[in-house]
């Protein structure tokens, strides 16, 4: 099987798995467009199907769909002061490949080294026990050349925790991105344009972060624009319906 | 055999090297493809060229069959080299294996492995090996469980398990309530349950 | 040497008949009680007494130290006589794995996995059984650090880690990355009919 043999059904595309990558590439499907999550969910129902896992391919979709996944978390920020963020034509594909050069990197060692043990495999060590005569090694012979605060350092080490991250937004989901998109809907409803800090007055950390995704969310339906003058400043919000009525005037 | 030995020669030679126990000259032929008289003739020659004085090794015939031995002239330094309790280094895995032994014990397999978050079977068994553990009965739940041994109290200059230093100086948690033992099991489960990314990986793949 | 080897060189052939592992040029001087000169000398002669086609045996230059090997003449009749295969091959997935450790030691699991993109617990699994990884400490964040051993280095017949080839040997020549961006714009394209790429984006991604 190859990659080609994965056949995907999304809402922007319906085709197989190689020919969107190469859409994708060519720009000529928007990668915000592409649901990833169903693209996986087609790769995992294709296993299924098939009862086997051709690791080779399996590698090989992995590093395409994660390097697909990053360069669409990029494109998802808006922003132009950043090179990083600010994809030129062919910048995907140039990302693509470089991830996946640096997996066939070590996989060419691999070889190399798989090469060294077929080189060797004709050549063997002697594994015997000592002669008897050798062997006896009396406990009245045994001189201290351990270090008893070795075990004390070890120990300590397997005492320390990872630094306590709080898991409760994640066990009490206080907070969902449909409830905070149902929020910020409703302010750009009634102001068309709002401030960040005002959307998310008063909330706590959690509420915050989810907020953002719920805007990354807005924008990616095109709902929504946003802009921050520069980092760390603050982030306006301004609905696209509005700026659109904006424009003919 | 002279500087030059002829192919079968060199073939026992090597199935002798290689074979820890005396070798029947009938299961030397049949691994070298060869008569037994042919054996017989290329041993001659093996016996000539590790004559007394010649090599480091000898050809001895002993009741099972042929085997190699060190010559004696390389006693002495045999035992200097060989002899003493063999005490590598500990690497990392054994060290913290011991050190949940030594203040635990006696400690089971699956809570060390609970404690360190990966398998401790390859630690344990070098450390037992070694003489440095031992077993010592059963838990409730039938488990093995280990304790130290005389040998480990010798190795680290220690009179006795009350010798071990005190933990506290290297406990980041000291202040905790609660038995060492349920510090360490929840510590390590803690670790286990999480994997964050690691700063220099993600330099790595940003320069990449 | 010729027929009769000097004393030296016979107590070094019996010490390495002896060890199980290779032995260091400094460990083998203060068990013969002779200086490193004398004893790289004497090993250059042992290396000439055992050049291929002469004996049995060979000298290698392994994992830091020396040890004797047998010769490849005898493998067919070893594997006859031992019935067993001295070292099985690597799965591509293990020679992945063992590459990756190799060259970025000490590596974390997670970290070997994000670069192989699939999960190396098992590979990870049989390569520390086998003897060729081992843990070697904690990153900053608790997980487990792993490096490669002596017996990785014996088996692949290396003298140290600075016997590998550096890694960027394996980094692909402009043709390589045109190629494989090619069949990466090329893969739906017959499908599509959208005929192949543009020479003029082949050429800017040679340059890049």
């Amino acid at each position: 099987m190859t990659l080609a043999a994965l056949e995907l059904d999304l809402e922007v595309f319906s085709g197989p798995f190689d020919l969107l990558l190469t859409l994708v590439l060519r720009e000529e499907i928007d990668l915000l467009e592409v649901e990833l999550a169903d693209v996986v969910l087609a790769y995992l129902d294709h296993l299924e199907a098939r009862g086997e896992l051709d690791l080779e391919v399996a590698t090989e979709f992995l590093v395409l769909i994660a390097a697909l996944l990053e360069l669409k978390s990029r494109m998802l920020l808006p922003g132009q002061e950043e090179d990083l963020l600010d994809l030129e034509p062919g910048e995907a594909a140039e990302e693509l490949l470089a991830r996946m050069l640096d997996a066939q990197r070590y996989r060419q060692a691999a070889g190399y080294l798989a090469t060294l043990l077929q080189d060797e495999s004709a050549s063997r060590f002697r594994s015997a026990p000592l002669p008897s005569w050798l062997r006896r090694r009396p406990l009245e012979q045994a001189e201290a050349v351990y270090d008893p605060d070795r075990l004390g350092a070890a120990l300590g080490g397997l005492l320390r925790r990872p630094e306590p991250i709080s898991l409760g937004h994640l066990t009490v989901p206080r907070v969902s991105v449909a409830d905070r998109l149902t929020h910020l809907r409703l302010l750009l409803r009634s102001a068309r344009s709002v401030s960040f800090d005002s959307a998310v007055e008063g909330a706590d950390r959690v509420t915050v972060a989810v907020t953002l995704f719920a805007l990354l969310e807005l924008y990616k339906q095109g709902e929504a624009t946003w802009s921050q003058a520069e980092p760390f400043g603050p982030i306006d919000i301004a609905s696209v319906a509005a700026a659109a009525e904006r424009a003919p005037a | 055999m002279s500087e030059r030995s002829s192919e079968l020669a060199r073939v026992l030679e090597a199935l002798l090297f290689l074979s820890p126990e005396p070798v029947a000259v009938s299961d030397l032929a049949e691994a070298a493809d060869a008569s037994q008289e042919e054996v017989r003739a290329a041993l001659a020659q093996l016996q000539e060229a590790l004559a007394p004085g010649r090599r480091g090794l000898a050809l001895r015939e002993l009741a099972g069959g042929f085997t190699l031995a060190s010559d004696p002239v390389a006693e002495e330094a045999a035992r200097r080299l060989l002899a003493k309790p063999r005490t590598p280094p500990l690497t990392p895995a054994q060290a913290e294996t011991l050190a949940i032994v030594a203040y635990l014990q006696p400690v089971s397999r699956p809570e060390m492995t609970r404690i360190r978050g990966v398998s401790t079977d390859s630690a344990a068994a070098t450390l037992l090996e070694r003489g440095l553990i031992e077993e010592s009965g059963r838990s409730t739940f039938g488990a093995v469980l280990y304790r130290t041994t005389p040998l480990f109290l010798k190795l680290f200059g220690l009179r006795g398990l009350e010798d071990l230093p005190e933990v506290t100086r290297w406990d980041p948690s000291a202040e905790e309530a609660g038995e060492l033992r349920d510090r360490l099991l929840s510590a390590g489960e803690a670790r286990a349950g999480l994997g964050p990314p690691e700063p220099s990986t993600a330099a790595g793949w940003a320069a990449s």
